[in-house]
Parts: structure tokens; C-alpha cells; sequence
């Protein structure tokens, strides 16, 4: 059931979590698969709170060159397009 | 108005019997074009239509006034004309020319504008009707609700762009990328169409692409009002988050666009979410997680305490204590139906013996007995019956040998006379000698006799 | 004509008696004979008397050996018989 | 006439009795054979009385052994029966 | 006619008692005969009542035995029967 | 009758008994064999007393082996079953 | 009657002792067979307990676990989960 977890990303990880929320809504499910999903679910949930804890957003400037794009740090794209504009 | 005050008052009519057509047209021309060098025209747009040459002939028309316009192909003004269509209030700039040949009057159309709802306006109609198909919102693209990396198509110095960082400043771990753009000023649609191709091309990881600037007029939203806009946000892959303009007006890229937002901080709120939201969720999640597994636990155990509960009253036990009471039965009904089956031989026995008793042979013994007496009885009576008979046979016999006795003779007197001893019955005398003794027999009685003589 | 009459058996003694008695009843029978005959007929009608006299002794000897019979003396009784005929 | 009347039995012997008693009532019968014919009678109608006497106390015995009876002697007796018999 | 009684079971006695009332019932029936056949038919009940009595000592015996009967001595008792049967 | 009762399960005794019942009702049943019958009935009876007894202990000692139970155990018990099934 | 019980998952030992607690309510059931599934009822429950009581001691430890977790852990455990599954 829990697929190759490293791929998972946070939306498909909080899909699996409603999905597995919406299994044990099943009173009628079986216990094993109950527990498993339990803990397949606790451990996701866990998995996603440990990556939100460490969220930040990076904003960075696309930087057009004659030969492609470069990315700049945003403080210091707006003072060289300030300068060169 | 005033315009055409003066133009009144300064073509003054002089005495005249009458004017040839040709005086009076070219008055008229004159009159006419002399007076309206240039003008305005506010009307309506009517009887609208196309010539082969290229020409555009319409009237303007108010209530029940009617102005002869055209277009000349080589004048018409190309950006407005696929907009003009009856009904069409509009304010035209040209000048006014009398045509002598056909005595017609037309307004020589330079440009014209739209009244009312502007051009933008009637150029997003245009738009929204030429790429129908596009707008359908079944082809809008789905957003990524949780995206790692977007990148902003906008002014890097505008207020929108300072709006939408601000909002999205550690909501989510998340890259963004600027692609500094002019959005406002000619050619400004050019480069937002080149911004959205290039991050199509060469920022393939980016998830969703925002389109966004702050409110202004008409003039500075004209870039998002363009078949530009239309077509590279129709050809992109990542799905485009319009925040342009207006909160109440839809700017073209907004309708185009694969979700509208009304300001930059709404798309920032919509495009990047919020990890306290989903912290909230998934804390809901885990206690919910809990309630409905313990709801399926206690749901087992009370399932299996009431099996159990059931098993322990089904033991076997029941099973047993009946099977013992019907062995119970089943000795019983042995020892009674032995007994019944002994009493009834033994009854059966009883009533044979006192058959048998009766059939005692005692009775067959009396019977016998009695039977021989009786033959003992009658053997007696018959030989003494036999004896008898025989008795009184004899006797009779006797009697008549008694009566043929031949001494019976001697009763009457005769006598018998025999030689004695010899006893031989003499009959005649010769057969007697003398001195022989005879013995004469009478009745009663006889005598012995000497012979003394003889007489033959 | 008289026979060894102790050879003659009661019945032969009554048929004599009665054949004299007819040779009696013709008249011309001789009277010496008649005499004899009837003096036959006598002796004849005595020895039937004696007979049956006999006869009567010895069922009375019968019935009073039976009363002190006893089945030996039956069975000897039977032997006797059987031989005695 | 008599045969061996060991042989015979009871009903035989009544029946000679009956024989006899018809002999006897027929008056030509001679004398001494009547009294033979009286005597065999009178003894078998003795011989019978004494076969009579004999069932009788035999039966008496019949019963009174069967109170003192046991089965031993029972199997006895129905040895003694089959080979007296 | 007695056959050898010690195969003749409780029925066939009783069925030869009857036998035996039946042939008692006959008139001409010899005077011996019928004695002999009372004798027997006496000694058959009383052979039956031996049997019944019997019957009835072994049916308290065998209920007193199973009182202090084991599985053990079950099984012995079967392999009797068995054997004994 | 009694074929090897080792072999004989409960529900075929209690038949075994019903049979032997219903053939005591016979009224013409020999009395050798109604005692015979009536003995195997008895032995049967107290045979099935045995096993019920047999059966009740047992039951007693599942019921007590449960509360001291553990899951290994409980493999074990399995497999016991298994094999001795 | 009873399956290789390992295998026998939660839900299936229910359905099991459903399945029993039917049979031993009909009424004709053997003696032997009602005990050998009262047994194996017992078990099942048996089983069935041990197997909540161990559903409830691994969420705890779900939990618990889920204290001390890390990133790197989870996806250790992933690994395992794959593998184990």
C-alpha cells in the first residue's frame, strides 16, 4: 500500500492521509489493515509535519542574458536592474 | 452645437429668383465644407456595411437624424474597425464632403471611437468571441495545491510584486522565481508573452506560473487586452494564475488565464498555502485517526466480548447435561421395559399353566374310570344274560323232552318190560326165555319180574 | 350215536338235545331207541346243566380272584392265558 | 386273541373290552368261549383299572415332584425322560 | 418328543407348552399320552419359571454390576462378549 | 450384536440403545435374547455415561487451560490439533 | 476443520467463531464435534484477544515511536515497510 515514499510528495502524501482517513472511517474495515493504515498514516502525517517545520520560500530573479537565463538573488537583481536599467 | 450655430449664421441667403443645381450644389459644397473643416460626430452606427473596394459606409443616426459616413480603405483606422457594428454609439473625427454628382452628404470617417464602454472593452468582446473555444473553463488547468516552485511574471519594482512576496514570506517551502516584465506601455504584452514562453521552455520544474500587477487605467491594462496575451497563455504548459487590474473587471489575460485572482495578495493566498492551515489539518487528521481507530478497536472487542459471551452459553455443557438426562431416560425405560417384557412372559407363563392345570389328566382318569365300570357292569349283565338265555334253553328243552318221553306211554297204562340186567326192551315174547329176569316199568314205579312161562 | 360226549362242547350238547328231540317226535320211532334217545337227551340236558352250573362257579371264582389280583399275578394270569388257549 | 398284552395300551385294551362285550351278546356264542371271552374281559378291565390307578398316582407324584423341583433336576429328570422314553 | 430341552430356548418352550394344551385338547388322545404329555408340558414350566427366575436375578445382578462398573471393566466386558459370543 | 465398541461413537450407541429399546417391546422377543439386549443396553448406557463424563472434564480442563493461555501456546495447541486431527 | 490458524487473519477468526457459534446451536450436532469446535471457539477468541491486545499495544507504540522520530527514520522505516510488506 505505502508506495515508494521518497517520491511522495506533500500532496500526494496528504492525499494517501485523507484516503487513509476516509478507510477508517469504515468501521467494518479489518483490523490489521486498520492498524497498518493507522500507522502508515501517523507516520505520513509526522512525515509532513516534519517537512513543514523546515519551510521557507527562496525568491530569486530570472535574469535574462544574451545567452540564456541566470538566476539572481532577488536584493541584488533589483540593485543591478536598478543600476542597469 | 455651437459649430453649427455659426455655420448657420454666416451663410446668409442672397435674393435670388432661382439657382441651378449646379449653383446650388456648389453653394452647398461650399456652404458644407466651408464651415465643417474638421469635426466630431457623436451618433450611432447604422446600416453598416462593406464595400469591394474596401470602403466602409455606415450612417450615424440619432432619433430621427441620419448622417452619411464612410471610411475610406486607405484612412480606416484598422485597430477599431473589426469592432464597428450597428448599434455601435461612437464619436467620429473627420470632415464633412458634398458630393455634387450624387448631391450626397458624407462624413469623411479619420477615426472613431467608441462611446460608452471603451475600446478595451470592445476589444476583449472581440477577443473573447474570436477565441471562444479557448475560454471554456473545462480547459482550464488544475493547480498544484501544494507547489514547490512558481515563478511571477511582473514588474520586479511594482507594489503587486512587494504585495504577493510579503504574503507568501515562509507560508510554504517554496522557490520563487521573478521574471521581471514592464506591465504597462507598448510592447509590455510582448515581453509577458515572451516571459511565459521562456519559463515554459526553460523552467520546466515551475509549477505554476502568476501573472500579476497592480491596479491603473485603461491605458496601462491595454498589454493584457491582447491576442498576445491569448495565445501564449493558451500555449503554456504550467497552469498561469491571473491577478491583474481591476477586483471587478476581467482583464483578458484573467479570463485566459488558468485561475483569476483579484489582487496580488489574493493570488499569493490562493497559489501558496498555508502550512499553519495544513499544521491545523493535520492535527485534526491524527485526532481523528485516533477516534476511528479506537471506534474500530472497541468495536472488535465488544464484537468479540459478545462471541465470547455467546460461546460460554453455547458449551458444550448443555450439549452433555441433556445427553446424561436422556441416558437417565434411556436406563429407566430399560429397567421398565425389561420388567414389563419379564412380567408379561411370566404372565403369559402363569396363564399357559393354568391352562394346563385344567387340562389336568385327573378328569380323563374319572372318565375312565367311570367308563369301566360301566363295561365292568355290562360285561356282567351280558354273561349272565348269555347264562340265562342258555339256562332257559336248556330248560326248555328239557321240557319238551320231558313231554317226547317215551315213558309218557306208561301213564296210560302201559308198561315197558326189559331184559334184565342187559336192559334190552322186549317186544315180543319169543324174545324171552323162561326164568330170565325181567324189568317191567309203569308209570310210577317198576318191578323186577321172573319169567315162568313163555307163550310164543 | 352218542359220541365221546365229554368231548362235546355246550352248544353240540344243546344241537344233540335237539336233534333227539325231533327223532322223539316221530311216532314211529322205536321205542327202544326212543328210550335211548331220550335217555341220551337226558344225560345230555344234565351235562349242559352241569355245564352251566360249572359255568357260574367259575365266573363267581373269576370275580373273587380279581379282587385279590395283583398285577404280577395278572401278568401271570396273561401268561397263562396265552398259553392255557 | 389275547396278544401280548404288554403291548397294549390303554385305549387298545378298552376297545378288545367293547369286542368282547359284542361277542358276549351274541347268544350262539358257545359257553366256554363266553366265559373265556368274561374272563379276558374282567382282566383286562382289571388290567386297566390298574393302569388307571397307576396314572393316577403318577400324577399325583408329577406334582408333588415338581414343588421340590430344581432345575438340576430337571435336566435329570429330562435325561431320564429322553432315555426312559 | 422332548428334544433335548437344554437347546430349547423360553419361546420354544412356551411354544411347546401350547403344543402340548392343543394335543391335550384331543378326546382320543391315549391316556398315557396325555399323561406323559401333562408331565412334560408341567416340567416345561416349570423349566420357564426356572428361566424367568433366572432372567430376573441376572437383569438386578447386571444392573448392580454396572453401579460398580469402570471404563476399564467396560472394555474387558466387551472383549468377553465378544470372545463369548 | 455388540460389533467392537471401541469403535462405536457416541451417536451410534445412543442409536444402538434406541434399537434395543424399541426391540424390548417385542412382546414375542426370546427371553435369552431380550436379557442379552438388555445387558449390551446397559453396558451401552454406562459406556456413554463414561464418555459424557470423559467429555465433561474435558470440557472443564479447555476451559481452564484458556485462562492460562498464551499465544505461543496457542500455536502450539494448533499444531496438536492439527496433528491429532 | 481447524486451517492453518497463522494465516487466520482477525476479520476471518471472527467469521470462524460466527461460523461455530451457528453450528453449536444446531441442535443434532455431535457430542465430539460440539466440543472440538467449542474448543477451537475458545481459542479463536483466545487468538482474537491476544491479537487486539496486541493492536492496542502497537498503536501506543505507534505513538510513542512517533516521539522520538525523525526524518531520516521515517524513511528508514518506509524501507522497511516496504520490504516487510
Amino acid at each position: 500500500m505505502i508506495e515508494n515514499n521518497k517520491d511522495l510528495n506533500f500532496e500526494e502524501a496528504l492525499k494517501r492521509i485523507e484516503y487513509i482517513l476516509k478507510q477508517l472511517e469504515n468501521k467494518d474495515l479489518d483490523l490489521e489493515t486498520a492498524i497498518e493504515l493507522y500507522e502508515e498514516g501517523l507516520k505520513l502525517i509526522y512525515y509532513c509535519e516534519q517537512k513543514l517545520k523546515n519551510a521557507r520560500t527562496r525568491v530569486e530573479v530570472i535574469i535574462k542574458e544574451k545567452e540564456g537565463f541566470r538566476l539572481e538573488e532577488f536584493e541584488k537583481a533589483i540593485e543591478i536592474l536598478k543600476n542597469g536599467n | 452645437m455651437n459649430r453649427h450655430e455659426t455655420l448657420i449664421s454666416t451663410t446668409d441667403f442672397k435674393e435670388k429668383l432661382y439657382f441651378t443645381v449646379k449653383e446650388i450644389a456648389l453653394n452647398l459644397k461650399n456652404l458644407i465644407e466651408k464651415n465643417f473643416p474638421v469635426l466630431w460626430v457623436e451618433g450611432e452606427i447604422a446600416n453598416l456595411r462593406y464595400s469591394q473596394n474596401g470602403n466602409v459606409y455606415f450612417n450615424l443616426i440619432e432619433e430621427e437624424a441620419s448622417l452619411k459616413a464612410m471610411i475610406f480603405s486607405s484612412d480606416k483606422d484598422q485597430s477599431i474597425v473589426p469592432y464597428l457594428k450597428n448599434g455601435l454609439k461612437v464619436l467620429c473625427f473627420g470632415r464633412l464632403n458634398f458630393y455634387l454628382r450624387s448631391g450626397d452628404c458624407y462624413f469623411i470617417v479619420r477615426r472613431i471611437e467608441p462611446l460608452g464602454k471603451g475600446l478595451l472593452a470592445l476589444k476583449k468582446e472581440e477577443l473573447i468571441r474570436k477565441y471562444k473555444p479557448l475560454f471554456d473553463p473545462n480547459r482550464k488547468k488544475a493547480l498544484p495545491l501544494y507547489p514547490k516552485k512558481i515563478a511571477i511574471i511582473t514588474s520586479l519594482f511594482g507594489a503587486a510584486l512587494k504585495d504577493f512576496l510579503k504574503i507568501s514570506h515562509n507560508r510554504w517551502d517554496l522557490e520563487i522565481l521573478v521574471y521581471p516584465v514592464r506591465v504597462q506601455g507598448e510592447g509590455a504584452e510582448k515581453e509577458i508573452s515572451q516571459a511565459v514562453e521562456d519559463i515554459n521552455l526553460y523552467f520546466k520544474d515551475v509549477e505554476i506560473i502568476v501573472i500579476t500587477r497592480g491596479g491603473g487605467s485603461f491605458e496601462d491594462l491595454a498589454p493584457f487586452y491582447t491576442e498576445e496575451i491569448i495565445l501564449s497563455i493558451k500555449d503554456s504548459k504550467i497552469p498561469v494564475v491571473s491577478a491583474v487590474g481591476h477586483e471587478i473587471d476581467y482583464t483578458i489575460c484573467d479570463l485566459i488565464a488558468d485561475k483569476r485572482c483579484p489582487t496580488p495578495t489574493a493570488a499569493a493566498e490562493d497559489v501558496v498555502p498555508d502550512k499553519e492551515e495544513v499544521f491545523k489539518r493535520l492535527e485534526i487528521y491524527k485526532k481523528k485517526y485516533q477516534q476511528l481507530l479506537e471506534i474500530i478497536i472497541s468495536k472488535r472487542e465488544k464484537q468479540l466480548y459478545e462471541l465470547k459471551l455467546t460461546l460460554e452459553n453455547r458449551n458444550p455443557f448443555k450439549i452433555i447435561n441433556n445427553l446424561e438426562k436422556q441416558l437417565k431416560d434411556y436406563t429407566h425405560n430399560l429397567i421398565l421395559r425389561m420388567e414389563k417384557f419379564l412380567s408379561f412372559k411370566e404372565s403369559r407363563l402363569t396363564e399357559i399353566k393354568n391352562r394346563l392345570r385344567k387340562k389336568h389328566p385327573q378328569e380323563k382318569i374319572s372318565l375312565e374310570e367311570e367308563r369301566l365300570k360301566f363295561l365292568k357292569n355290562r360285561l356282567k349283565s351280558a354273561l349272565n344274560n348269555f347264562l340265562e338265555t342258555k339256562e332257559r334253553k336248556l330248560e326248555s328243552l328239557q321240557k319238551l323232552l320231558d313231554s317226547l318221553s317215551p315213558l309218557n306211554i306208561l301213564q296210560r297204562g302201559y308198561s315197558i318190560v326189559k331184559s334184565y340186567p342187559d336192559g334190552r326192551i322186549i317186544k315180543i315174547a319169543q324174545d324171552v326165555s323162561e326164568g330170565q329176569f325181567l324189568e317191567i316199568y309203569f308209570s310210577k314205579g317198576k318191578v323186577l319180574v321172573e319169567v315162568k312161562k313163555v307163550e310164543t
